[in-house]
């Protein structure tokens, strides 16, 4: 079978943002999504440290570094971009504004429950940021993930083990092998890569998967 | 492309239905969207909830909107003024509902509303009539209210200029409910004397960023004078 | 003795309010304090519709509607002036920054609480606008009212007939014939007019009265 | 007549005290009042309560704060950064106390402070450990968390300019938690780039009107290049 790599996996989320969407890139992967977005359709990045109409990455000579992105990297602002402050910026996103924020994750339940902000390692300094607000607030979470982790085990779960987000908040689960939904009625899958088979993906992950 | 313009008030109040909730910006006149009030009226919508300050004055705007019988309920924080006599009469024959609201609750729930807040504890109010029968607590010694969201279906909002994304900018106190009832309405729309090019208006400056308005609509020059 | 008028008793609020105070005046009388602020000192006007440095009325050729204040007459904005919304007026009022607010009264009781918006008559339509805000969001609440009505029932109460505004939130009381403070301790003379003496005071108002 | 302005970081941060919870503007280096927080330590303030939503990174800023052993706590959403060995230490130490607070909940709680209210009730956090042992309520079929203001002694904000009423406006994403801590300190002290004339700051785009502004400091040019 063909994994997708990060950059295919982008591309294929990017496909399912539609015109006109505001839209939140969580740090690392989701990010690239953004390398990915038509740049003949208007599609709305907001970044929550106040931020709407975000552009691209700057040229070297232009960076400004009171103009970065959530993941403190420079960002530009697009001509119709706006700024704002934090109480407005979560507002935006707890009011449920967003349309869509793209996330990655530890865990992610076949119900939709997310795990993405702490391992539970009892030694490890928690770190939250925005992840419980962008998890709960956007009107659909997508996730972006490996479905299974290096030592193998299935990321997509019957009930998370790690440290909650959020109850119920993911729609959608976009991995290396496929695309699932989640939700109430458990998870279906939407598509495979070539060369996985149905039986596969359930071995894999050990959840109970029909096709959607 | 995305163009949040719309050419004609008609389009700009499309899809309003009978029994809808109504944000209506505006502080007596100022910031009042009378054109768009005019397109409601036109339209025919009717059991109509309004969320404004007022109720109402005179001949124009929500007056207008209860004397052709379109409202059922009106959440304001001072409906009684000078010329306040269309909701006068039909709130005496008890054939319109009122909840008052005090200003400032008001506008923390409208924006409470945006902010997807589940409720407010909130001291303005306690002890009075208009907290009765609502839940109270005791927090750090001093006393609240809990009040509840406003949420609306529509809000109809004045600016002074937008551009094709929706960013909007007001002018001087006509600015008042417009930006909050914006973020608490599920549909926002705006008329504006000004539509200018995408880029503008300065990001810094831009008071209601346009993920919280679907539709504008510049009404004539001769409306905006 | 030698009642004050509503201008005179407008000019001995004024002398009450320090240099640097931010003041909100209530609609009607409490507006006129204005006329007697030192125009070398800088007080800064609050009116609650969304503006902060009030100024003066305008000339008639200069009116603009869209620049009113809270009883929708013309102002104008002094330079150092600003705009804001109405979320952000009552975040201000309500979260006491506010320090002093200058209202009129139906009633005030000796331990401060105020009935100004309702008078308790079964038809009259009621209507609030920001009164109930005002009295509990400003750290001092300062009331200017002739101590009787027209009647000649006193409006200094032990208890309030009237629908209440506002629970302990007064701390002065600017009359026609004296100057009050009021609150947990009761009521106290701060000053009254030439001619008048305390046990008149006592008559005129029915309530317990000693000297500040 | 009132000016805001003070001459040196000494005087901007004087009245500090010992035990004092402090407000620090910034997200990342965006907002951060470096020469403020320097002020602080020179100043020589303990046993300090920091809300802000980093925990310091490198060497300087919070960080320095922490190295130098002034800091009680810490209330933030995002302690763990690239370079938070400062904070690391302490923490893992136990010399330091964390209260973890996620990031739109942090701004929440800093605008509750500012605009008098009681208490809210959020969805965010509902169900995860950050929410254990807090009261909950289902309104209107949503879980919802409640969380109480976070006031503070003293707010440190950058802002881009000020006059001398403390009007403020701010740079991009700098702006970020500023106008909010603004409004929830009893005292509210700015770092400046430019301190303009009086009437120099358009009405319709100051962001933080100077009723929330305290004092204010000029930083050297070359502190803002």
């Amino acid at each position: 079978m063909q994994r997708m790599d990060r950059t295919a996996l982008a591309a294929r989320v990017a496909r399912d943002i539609p015109e006109g969407a505001y839209v939140n890139l969580g740090i690392g992967a989701p990010t690239m999504v953004a390398n990915f977005l038509p740049r003949d359709k208007d599609v709305f990045l907001q970044s929550e440290n106040g931020l709407l109409g975000m552009g691209p990455a700057p040229a070297e000579a232009d960076i400004d570094w009171e103009l970065i992105n959530a993941g403190k990297q420079p960002v530009t602002i697009l001509a119709g971009g706006a700024y704002f402050h934090h109480g407005d910026s979560f507002a935006m996103m707890r009011g449920g504004h967003i349309d869509i924020c793209v996330l990655g994750a530890f865990q992610v339940s076949v119900h939709g429950d997310l795990a993405n902000w702490h391992t539970g390692a009892p030694d490890a300094i928690p770190a939250v940021g925005g992840a419980m607000d962008l998890a709960i607030g956007a009107r659909q979470v997508f996730v972006m993930m490996d479905l299974l982790t290096k030592t193998g085990d299935s990321k997509l779960v019957n009930r998370c083990t790690y440290p909650l987000t959020g109850l119920a908040c993911v729609s959608r689960v976009y991995t290396d092998v496929g695309v699932f939904s989640v939700g109430p009625e458990g998870a279906r899958v939407i598509e495979m890569v070539d060369g996985l088979t149905l039986d596969e993906l359930r071995k894999m992950t050990g959840v109970e998967l029909e096709m959607a | 492309m995305i163009n949040k313009i719309v050419d004609t008030m008609s389009e700009a109040v499309a899809g309003l239905h009978d029994g809808a909730s109504i944000m209506i910006s505006g502080f007596g006149d100022a910031g009042a969207p009378a054109e768009l009030i005019e397109a409601v009226i036109a339209h025919g919508a009717t059991d109509l909830t309004i969320i404004s300050n007022n109720a109402g004055s005179g001949e124009t705007g929500i007056a207008a909107l209860i004397k052709a019988n379109r409202v059922r309920k009106v959440i304001c924080s001072f409906p009684r003024q000078a010329a306040s006599h269309h909701f006068d009469t039909r709130y005496r024959a008890g054939e319109i509902e009122l909840e008052l609201v005090p200003q400032g609750n008001l506008a923390a729930r409208i924006e409470a509303a945006g902010a997807g807040l589940g409720a407010i504890f909130t001291p303005t109010g306690y002890g009075t009539l208009l907290a009765e029968g609502k839940e109270t607590r005791e927090i750090d010694g001093r006393n609240y209210v809990l009040e509840y969201p406003i949420h609306a279906d529509f809000a109809l909002v004045k600016a002074r200029a937008a551009d094709r994304w929706g960013n909007l900018v007001y002018r001087k106190v006509a600015r008042n409910f417009g930006p909050i009832m914006a973020m608490a309405a599920r549909t926002t729309i705006v008329q504006v004397a000004e539509v200018v090019d995408l880029g503008a208006l300065d990001p810094e400056v831009i008071v209601t960023p346009g993920i919280f308005v679907n539709r504008v609509v510049r009404t004539s020059a001769a409306a905006n004078a």
